[in-house]
């Protein structure tokens, strides 16, 4: 395990460690000047000498051209991520940025890389693709007062994109809760606002209006629960809750924060009961950012989780089983059957898929559990880190290989979107022979999503699967090979979360299947049997998710590898 | 694998290595024939030299005749079984035994004794016989006009098919053959597929049989499992059926009886004899030959098969009951048939009858020989042992001399048919008075089989009639004549039995009144055909046969009437036992004097009595009532063969003298329950139709509704429990922040609880 | 290490068919006409090329092998690469008697299929997917790898779904979503079984232990652990984990075999698919089921074998008995054909369910036999979809006047189905039937199991005559076509169905005849495995 | 001087004031307050711990917490006007395009 080094803001290595998001800044610079760069003049006070300080009136028009935008936020976003994969190259330090008193504000290392990879990747393919989403029109050309308005505020979105991607990324440095939830906040609004975004459009406006609400609200119950940690503790920093857990954790006080806490979190990785918005919003959205909320930002709520109960409430404190266990045990359980049984029926593809990434929740949360189970038994449940270190590479898998295919499967939707809507099962029709490319991506993204192998899906679910089993499992082999008989009865519990988790995923096998049918076998709905709009952007991403999800199938190696580095870097007490 | 030799030679043998070629040349014949008949159908080479195969047959049947001839000499030689030296393993595997692997074999062998001989000889001299006589029959047929290819293909697979079954080595591959005979009867019966009544009588053969061949595969199968082979020369070894014989003599008899089941299936015996007379839908020559002559056979082959298992001393007094069973079945059948063939007008059926009848004798005579054989001690007592000897003998001579009369009855019902069928055809579409008013109808109502239609044709074709005549008498047993001296034995050997074990008096009685209703059908259908004036124009235009089917008849006229001789050469001795053999230490005119002796004058009294009791009902009781029932003198005009002018002569004196209006008994239920064959196929496809095939309907619905129907509930249940889980998304974000709430609150009492 | 199975059995025909699918959908509609020859003629050259190499490797001109004496758990052209190392994932392929006669037959059945079908109208897309399967197939019974094996178990599903999906009868959409669906519901409650015998594996005793996990899912490797656990009074992972472990994996088997009360997927399935489809579904894919059986429960968990065989041989006496009867009320041809095979599924579970090693050899071979017989049953059914378009019984009468070619190909399978002695069929049921008597007389059960067989005997016989006599026999003079052909003449099947109907008759006969050529490996391998295996058992029973 | 225990039971009776108002009001605007409420409660609840813990950060906390709740304000205004102009209502319940 690298050793921690310590950098104050702004001293020498702050530069390298927080690279990514020092890029994402200057491209959120970049992105509010260069629009407005023109020959405004600026008349010295008392003075009428007019300096050119190249600001406002008439703009400049390669840099006023509403292209750039786009343009810009993707290659910020995307250098962030180029940024993030080489500093894996020389192996990942653990780096910590400390403030005078040395309490560490934000930590570098392998774990939070991982998450920024997420956050950039996801955010940098729907950025991309936003570009034909919210395309550009009749450049040079008269062009109408709602086209031009469309082309202003291009950089609002883009703009938008990037605070989120910022946002998120604190979220996955933070070590004080508090940084947490502003970092957590502000790709909130973010989220909020791009969720509004298409404000001409009744659902755009109600998707918007649920999300924010029902959002803030949980967001409140969070920031309560925050207060009264801080109340019980004295203090947010992640290290010092521990300890403190450690020593008094089975108050009631912390307990209820915590629960509080999570409920703010819930919402974010749309944990039943708190996913009541996201059907609506992802429906109400355009199909790039749904696919945001469904990955990056499921992920961010993950983090928040794992700091949470990982962290704070660490299950190492409490000999079998945490507090939380069962709590969490019966979310995961409930999470994952309601979205299944809920996608079974919906008719509307994207509400299917956020349906879809509420079970996919469950799976996670369902993993988070099974590290919960610790240490349960000491002659059978062997070495717990090494379990949980199983169980969290699996996880953090899974949000790597979701963001290919149920962002593909998004942007699958947002080409069709552009053709006029994917608000019905019916407008998927004969995708397959308006475009074999689009349908084949469909397919794969869907069999991936029901975990048919050899696709990453699977792979996933199979490694989580695996997390759960080895943790209740444990070394009863070993037991059994000394003579012990052993039976189910003897397993942990968790390990019925691994079956509700395999009967959950076939009966999701049901609704993807059926969009593919549809696909291959149903004609299209009347009038929209022409080819598809073209953009060359949104397919490169797409195609980008394909290969993605098929290599990550059938080439797992290197990104468990990274994974499990990752795991291990999460919680330094584990080995 | 092939070649590994497990030579249990007892005797070696310098033919028996080309046994083979007994089964594999029609084998090959068959794909030969088939092939060539699809390719150069309709092709007047191969329809008018070639006669559509019928002549790549004959020399096929002729050659595996010639080398079972040689076979069979080799084999007389010797007074011991032959094994073949060359055995093939077919299957090799393991079971296991005890926490031991067992190697089990399953070979191929060629197994030659007196019980094969006997049928190798009866199989291959009729199939070549037959095979001629079907070239005459099939080819001027028009309606099988292209596609008598088949016929033959399927008629040599059957022939190698019995041949193997005779030959082979175990009952395990006696089964196989048994099957692939039933298949080509199979086909042969549903010859003319378009015919839903041959389609009908296909099926039902098949599955008749193959209820009965279920119970054989039991049989074997429990045989297998007490000796740990079906080899003949491990099954039928004394010190193995002793082993066994300590072990579970009731099992032994259990098997045996199964496999006695699948040969009641196989030879058409009561209860399972409903298919035999529908299985006269087939060719004329399929009859003669599968259900007549061989095939049915294959249950009298089987049983007789188990006569080392009664004979052995370890088993002696075990297998009675099984042996009455035997006895009874045939007994029962005897009857019955016979019964039923009063009142058959169809030339064909009546004859079918008489076949299930006569091998019911032969069962009878199998029952009681093996009833002996398990009582007596007949291994050390010579006179026990003489006994035993005759009574099998008696019993496989009767199946001889059955097979080769009721083949010729066949042949010659065939010809007659063939000609009545060409008089009627000639008649009525070409006919010279141009009265066509009922040409088309009549096709349809006239039945060429129908002895209706039939009548003095004595003098329209002689030799046919001769033939019809002599088979007839060798069938009623009358004095000297070919069956007579195999029916007396058997009768004697009944009654012998029954003074020991009066359970046996059933079967007893039984074939003694058989002998006489025999007599009195086989009168009736001669009479009723051949006799008296023409029933109709068609009859009285009805012409001589051609000479394919003259010559098998003049072979088969010959082979009966010199049955005598046989006879005098001791073929009433053949046993599977060395000292008794073919030839045995008397000579000819002996043998011929001894059997004299033995049935007319039997030192015995009973036994003397018995003998001309049974000769008085099979000889003058039955024929003569028939005779003052049907025939009568020819037509004016019409004169016959000088051998059958006393026939006729005594016929119509008989029926001008004694003639009586039975019209009361025609009447009766009894007669009106024998036309319809007692109920059996009625109630038998009752049971089919309202039980199984209804239940089944059932069971199809129940897998349809119930087991499929739960996976379809849980779909749709799946569906609606879907609706009713988004029906919470109701759409008002208040409800969406009142679930946040619960939610909150909920997780709050969980936690609180736990602190 | 020469290689001989994962580029040229396994990777080759999975690829080829990717490439020529990727090549047909990225062309117009007219092209894609022209294209149907070409590519028709492609897979049928690969396929025949694949058939070629297994034929091969039998008769030994690749590598040094000899299929006769194996021994246990040891395999030819066994290779292996690692794959994901952090799980002990390998790529590890190999060949035994068990296997092998799977594979020869997935090759000989996919030129013949795609024979079979030649002139059916299908496009250009329908022979890659055939192409695709059989590599599917093929990679289920190589894989000697936990995961790979589950890989190639669930890819089966996807070209099977797309060929009833997209040649499939009117229902064909409900078929294959419940064929789909079906069959994976099952298989992932294997897969959690897998995953749990997994991790119940000693950690790092193994060499290709992952590093992560530090168990490996190599299946050689877990035989023999297996293999040396079962020694004494001590199982395998303990008497209660066996049973639990076997159960979860046999549910998986039982639904790809089928066996009642799983099986109505396969109806459905069979009647919807297109011909190809059925032949390959009937042929190999069932098969899958029983070949998982004897790969994994039945050689790693012997005490759960001895402890669930009365309800192996429930099982397999239901589905034997029940098929039989549900085939006899169907109108269906294709349906009677499809519950023929549930029936005939059956026979290979009593075989397991009799623990004698010629039950066992029987059952191996009936998986062969059936592999070859049912194909041209379902040959057979296609010829009269797609020459009278009507598979009804008793829709039709006197077939066989206008097409004898039909009606003796039907005439021939029927019978081989229904176990006519000299026909492949048969060798496999007298040995079950001797098997299972074996089995009652030694163990001491009731002989009223044998009633079940015997029963069928004669039930099967009863349902496959009857359905020949409402179809090519009868009809009078004039008879009746099937009022779908509307008046056309009656056709005759074409030249190139005669063709595979010929080929399957040749090797139903060749494998009757002379049963040893296939019989002997897989003798060897019984034997191999109850020495190796079971023997340990046999001590105690259950 | 007052304890800080009373100054966290009245932030504990906002937060539950503003949980119940939001699930209970119709009106966007209203259920906004209540959400502030929320917001406030945690507010006071760090105040008084900060005095509690005698620690600066506290204070810290709610300042951002304050600048967090304005922002959400502007944010949550603007997102209802758009919805006011598009479906002529603000009130919860009659904004219901999306569901099931």
């Amino acid at each position: 395990m690298s050793t921690l080094n310590t950098i104050e803001p702004f001293g020498e290595g702050f530069i390298s460690a927080l690279c990514p998001e020092l890029i994402l800044f200057a491209g959120l610079i970049l992105l509010i000047i260069v629009p407005n760069l023109g020959n405004g003049k600026f008349r010295v006070p008392g003075t009428q000498t007019k300096l050119y300080w190249l600001f406002g009136g008439k703009r400049f028009k390669q840099t006023s051209d509403p292209r750039l935008p786009g343009w810009i936020a993707v290659l910020t976003l995307g250098a962030a991520f180029i940024q993030t994969i080489l500093s894996f190259q020389n192996g990942v330090e653990r780096t910590a940025i400390v403030s005078e008193g040395g309490t560490q504000i934000l930590m570098v290392n392998a774990f939070s890389r991982v998450f920024e990879l997420i956050f950039f990747g996801a955010l940098t393919l729907a950025a991309f693709a936003s570009m034909n989403r919210l395309d550009v029109k009749g450049i040079g050309s008269k062009i109408s007062s709602e086209e031009l308005y469309n082309n202003r505020r291009q950089g609002d979105f883009y703009i938008l994109m990037v605070t989120c991607a910022l946002g998120m990324s604190i979220v996955a440095l933070a070590q004080d809760l508090f940084v947490l939830f502003i970092g957590l906040e502000l790709a909130s609004f973010s989220t909020y606002v791009l969720v509004a975004f298409f404000k001409e459009t009744k659902s755009g406006t109600e998707a918007g209006m649920k999300y924010f609400i029902v959002g803030s609200v949980a967001s409140g119950v969070g920031l309560y629960g925050l207060s009264m940690l801080y109340l019980w503790a004295g203090s947010l920093q992640l290290d010092v809750l521990a300890s403190t857990f450690a020593q008094s954790g089975s108050e009631p006080l912390p307990l209820i924060a915590i629960g509080f806490v999570l409920v703010g979190f819930g919402f974010k990785v749309s944990a039943a009961p708190f996913h009541f918005a996201a059907p609506d919003a992802y429906s109400g959205s355009s199909s790039p950012v749904a696919g945001v909320l469904a990955t990056a930002s499921k992920a961010m709520g993950i983090v928040g989780i794992l700091r949470m109960l990982l962290i704070v409430a660490a299950p190492e404190s409490s000999t079998d089983g945490t507090v939380w266990l069962v709590c969490l045990g019966l979310l995961s359980v409930i999470t994952m059957t309601w979205g299944n049984l809920a996608a079974l029926g919906s008719t509307n593809p994207k509400r299917m898929l956020a349906y879809s990434s509420v079970a996919h929740a469950g799976y996670m949360l369902a993993a988070i559990t099974a590290i919960g189970a610790w240490n349960w038994d000491n002659s059978l449940a062997g070495n717990p880190s090494e379990a949980a270190i199983v169980v969290l590479t699996a996880l953090l898998f899974h949000l790597v290989v979701l963001v290919a295919f149920k962002l593909g499967a998004f942007l699958v939707l947002s080409v069709l979107e552009s053709d006029g809507g994917a608000s019905k099962l019916s407008s998927l029709g004969g995708l397959a022979k308006r475009e074999p490319f689009l349908g084949v991506a469909m397919f794969i993204f869907m069999i991936s999503l029901a975990g048919v192998p050899p696709l990453a899906g699977f792979m996933s679910k199979l490694l989580v699967i695996m997390g759960i089993v080895k943790v209740a499992v444990g070394d009863m082999g070993d037991a059994i090979s000394t003579g012990s008989e052993l039976g189910l009865s003897d397993v942990h519990w968790v390990w019925w979360l691994a079956l509700a988790m395999v009967i959950n995923s076939a009966i999701s096998v049901y609704y993807y299947l059926r969009v593919v049918v549809v696909m291959f076998f149903d004609e299209p709905e009347e009038g929209r049997s022409g080819p598809l709009p073209n953009g060359w952007q949104v397919r490169f991403a797409i195609l980008a998710c394909l290969i993605a999800t098929v290599f990550f199938g059938v080439a797992s190696d290197k990104l468990l590898e990274i994974c499990e580095i990752a795991a291990k870097s999460f919680n330094y007490n584990w080995v | 694998m092939a070649g590994s030799s497990s030579s249990e030679v007892i005797l070696d043998s310098g033919m028996v290595q080309y046994a083979p070629l007994i089964i594999l040349l029609p084998m090959l014949a068959f794909p030969v024939i088939l092939f060539l008949g699809k390719v150069f159908n309709q092709n007047p080479f191969w329809k008018n030299t070639l006669k559509e195969g019928g002549l790549i047959a004959l020399p096929v049947m002729a050659a595996s005749l010639i080398v079972s001839l040689l076979l069979i000499k080799d084999h007389i030689g010797g007074f011991s079984g032959i094994k073949d030296a060359v055995n093939l393993l077919w299957i090799n595997t393991s079971v296991w035994d005890g926490g031991v692997l067992k190697p089990v074999t399953f070979g191929f062998g060629i197994y030659v004794d007196h019980i094969t001989v006997m049928l190798l000889f009866v199989a291959s001299f009729l199939c070549l016989l037959i095979n001629i006589f079907s070239i005459g029959y099939m080819n001027t047929d028009p309606i099988n006009d292209n596609r008598n290819h088949r016929f033959y293909a399927e008629f040599v697979l059957f022939c190698s098919a019995m041949l193997g079954m005779v030959l082979a080595d175990s009952f395990l591959w006696l089964f196989i053959f048994w099957e692939i005979m039933g298949l080509c009867s199979y086909l042969l019966i549903g010859f003319y597929y378009e015919r839903p009544s041959a389609a009908y009588a296909a099926k039902k053969a098949f599955l008749t049989t193959r209820v009965g061949d279920v119970f054989l595969i039991i049989g074997l199968v429990m045989l297998w499992d007490l000796f740990g082979s079906l080899d003949y020369d491990v099954v039928f070894n004394s010190e193995n059926i002793a082993v066994v014989a300590a072990k579970s003599s009731g099992t032994l008899q259990w098997a045996l009886g199964m496999m006695f089941i699948g040969a009641v299936g196989k030879s058409a015996q009561f209860p399972l004899h409903v298919w035999l007379p529908d299985a006269m839908e087939g060719p004329t020559p399929v009859s003669a030959l599968i259900h007549a002559a061989t095939m049915v056979n294959a249950g009298l082959y089987l049983v007789a098969r188990m006569f080392p298992f009664f004979g052995a001393e370890s088993m002696n007094g075990e297998l009675v009951d099984l042996a009455f069973i035997i006895a009874l079945v045939g007994g029962i059948t005897a009857v019955m048939a016979a019964a039923i063939a009063f009142v058959q007008n169809d030339l064909k059926k009546v004859l079918a009858y008489s076949t299930m009848s006569q091998l019911a004798y032969i069962f009878t005579g199998l029952g009681c020989a093996l009833y002996l054989a398990n009582t007596l001690d007949w291994h050390n007592d010579s006179e026990a042992h003489y006994i035993v000897i005759v009574a099998f003998g008696a019993a496989l001579f009767h199946l001889f001399n059955h097979a080769m009369a009721k083949g010729m009855l066949f042949m010659a019902s065939g010809s007659v048919i063939h000609e009545v069928h060409h008089a009627h055809h000639h008649l009525h579409h070409h006919g010279e008075h141009g009265d066509d008013h009922h040409d088309d109808h009549d096709d349809e109502e006239f039945d060429a089989q129908s002895m209706e239609n039939m009548g003095g044709l004595a003098s329209k074709m002689p030799l046919t009639a001769t033939a019809m005549l002599v088979g007839s008498a060798s069938i009623m047993g009358l004095p000297l004549i070919g069956g007579f001296w195999s029916k007396e034995g058997i009768i004697a050997n009944a009654w012998r039995v029954a003074q020991d074990d009066p359970r046996f008096l059933i079967p007893a009685l039984c074939v003694l009144i058989g002998a006489g209703m025999t007599g009195f059908y086989m009168s009736r259908m001669w009479l009723k055909t051949f006799a008296g004036k023409p029933n109709n124009e068609v009859a009285a235009h009805v012409g001589p046969t051609n000479t394919w089917i003259k010559i098998p008849l003049f072979t088969l006229t010959f082979v009966t009437l010199s049955a005598v001789l046989f006879a005098g050469m001791g073929f009433t001795h053949w046993a599977p036992d060395s000292e008794y053999g073919f030839l045995s230490e008397k000579n000819l005119f002996e043998g011929i004097a001894y059997e004299m002796e033995h049935a007319f004058a039997n030192h015995d009294t009973f036994f003397l009595i018995l003998t001309y009791v049974a000769i008085a009902i099979g000889a003058v009781v039955g024929p003569g009532l028939a005779m003052s029932l049907y025939g009568g003198n020819l037509a004016e005009g019409e004169q016959t063969k000088p051998w059958m002018r006393p026939v006729i002569r005594l016929n119509s004196w008989v029926y001008g003298r004694f003639n009586f209006d039975n019209s009361s008994i025609a009447e009766s239920g009894l007669t009106r329950a024998l036309e319809q064959r007692l109920y059996f196929d009625h109630y038998y496809d009752m049971a089919m139709l309202k039980i199984v095939a209804a239940f089944s309907k059932k069971s199809a619905e129940v897998d349809s509704l119930v087991i499929d129907g739960a996976i379809k509930k849980i779909e749709t249940g799946s569906q609606s429990l879907s609706k009713l889980i988004r029906s919470f998304t109701t759409g008002s974000a208040r409800d969406y922040i009142l679930m946040i709430s619960v939610g909150t609150l909920a997780i709050f009492f969980f936690l609180w609880g736990m602190a | 290490m020469d290689d001989w199975i994962s580029i040229p059995l396994v990777a080759f025909p999975l690829i080829s068919s990717m490439i020529l699918l990727g090549f047909v959908s990225n062309t117009s509609e007219k092209v894609r006409k022209g294209l149907v020859k070409p590519i028709r003629m492609a897979c049928l050259v690969f396929s025949l090329l694949l058939l070629v190499l297994t034929t091969g490797m039998f008769f030994q001109y690749f590598g040094d092998v000899s299929w006769m004496d194996i021994q246990f758990n040891d395999y030819e052209f066994y290779a292996t690469y690692p794959w994901i190392e952090s799980l002990g994932i390998s790529w590890t392929v190999g060949l035994d008697a068990l296997s092998f006669p799977m594979v020869w037959l997935t090759t000989l059945l996919l030129p013949v299929t795609i024979i079979a079908t030649w002139n059916e109208k299908y496009g250009a897309t329908y022979f890659p997917l055939l192409l695709m399967m059989g590599g599917a197939l093929i990679g289920v019974f190589v894989s000697l790898d936990l995961f790979m094996f589950y890989v190639f178990w669930e890819l089966t599903l996807i070209p099977m779904f797309f060929l009833i999906l997209k040649w499939g009868g009117p229902e064909r959409k409900y078929a294959a979503q419940k064929f789909f669906i079906y069959t994976f519901t099952a298989s992932v409650i294997m897969l959690l079984g897998l995953i749990t015998l997994y991790f119940l594996q000693e950690p790092n005793t193994l060499a290709s232990a992952g590093t992560m996990t530090g168990r490996s899912f190599s299946i050689p490797e877990l035989i023999d652990s297996a293999r040396t656990a079962n020694i004494g009074d001590n199982w395998f992972l303990g008497k209660t984990m066996q049973n639990i472990l076997f159960v979860m994996l046999m549910i998986g088997f039982l639904v790809k075999l089928p066996a009642v009360p799983f099986h109505t997927w396969l109806p459905d399935a069979h009647v919807q698919a297109p011909t190809g489809g059925s032949m390959l579904l009937a042929g190999v894919m069932l098969k899958m089921g029983a070949y998982g059986m004897f790969r994994l429960p039945l050689s790693l968990f012997p005490h759960a074998v001895y402890h669930f065989q009365l309800a192996l041989m429930i099982i397999g006496m239901v589905s034997l008995v029940w098929g039989a009867i549900v085939c006899l009320g169907q109108t269906n041809l294709k349906k009677m054909v499809a519950y023929s095979s549930v029936s005939h599924m059956g026979v290979i579970l009593i075989g397991i369910a009799t623990m004698q090693p010629m039950g066992w050899a029987a059952a191996l071979f009936m998986m062969f036999a059936h592999g070859i017989i049912s194909p041209m049953l379902f040959a057979v059914c296609g010829a009269f979809k797609h020459h009278y378009h009507s598979m009804e019984i008793g829709a039709m009468r006197g077939m066989a006047k206008h097409s004898p070619w039909l009606a003796t190909s039907m005439m021939f399978a029927w019978m081989a189905s229904l176990g006519l002695p000299l026909l492949a069929g048969f060798v496999a049921e007298i040995m079950m039937i001797i098997a299972l008597w074996h089995m009652i007389s030694i163990d001491g059960w009731s002989i009223l199991w044998m009633v079940g067989p015997a029963l069928v005997l004669a039930l099967t016989a009863a349902y496959y005559l009857w359905s020949m006599q409402r179809t090519i026999f009868e009809g009078g003079d004039e008879t009746q076509p099937p009022v779908s052909l509307d008046g056309h003449p009656v056709p005759d099947i074409s030249d190139s169905e005669k063709f595979a109907m010929i080929i399957l008759a040749f090797f139903t006969i060749l494998f009757g005849v002379m049963p040893w050529i296939a019989l002997d490996m897989m003798d060897d391998w019984t034997q191999q495995i109850f020495n190796g295996l079971i023997l340990f058992v046999g001590k105690g029973g259950a | 001087m007052i304890e800080p225990s009373w100054v966290s039971a009245l932030s504990a009776l906002l937060f539950i004031i503003g949980l119940g108002g939001a699930f209970t009001r119709k009106n966007a605007i209203i259920v906004l307050m209540c959400i502030e409420l929320m917001l406030n409660a945690a507010n006071m609840q760090f105040a008084a711990a900060a005095v509690h813990h005698g620690d600066a950060t506290g204070w810290v906390y709610t300042i951002f917490a304050i600048a967090i709740a304005a922002s959400e304000v502007a944010i949550g205004l603007a997102i209802f006007l758009a919805m006011y102009g598009k479906h002529e209502s603000i009130s919860l319940d009659d904004v219901d395009v999306l569901k099931n």
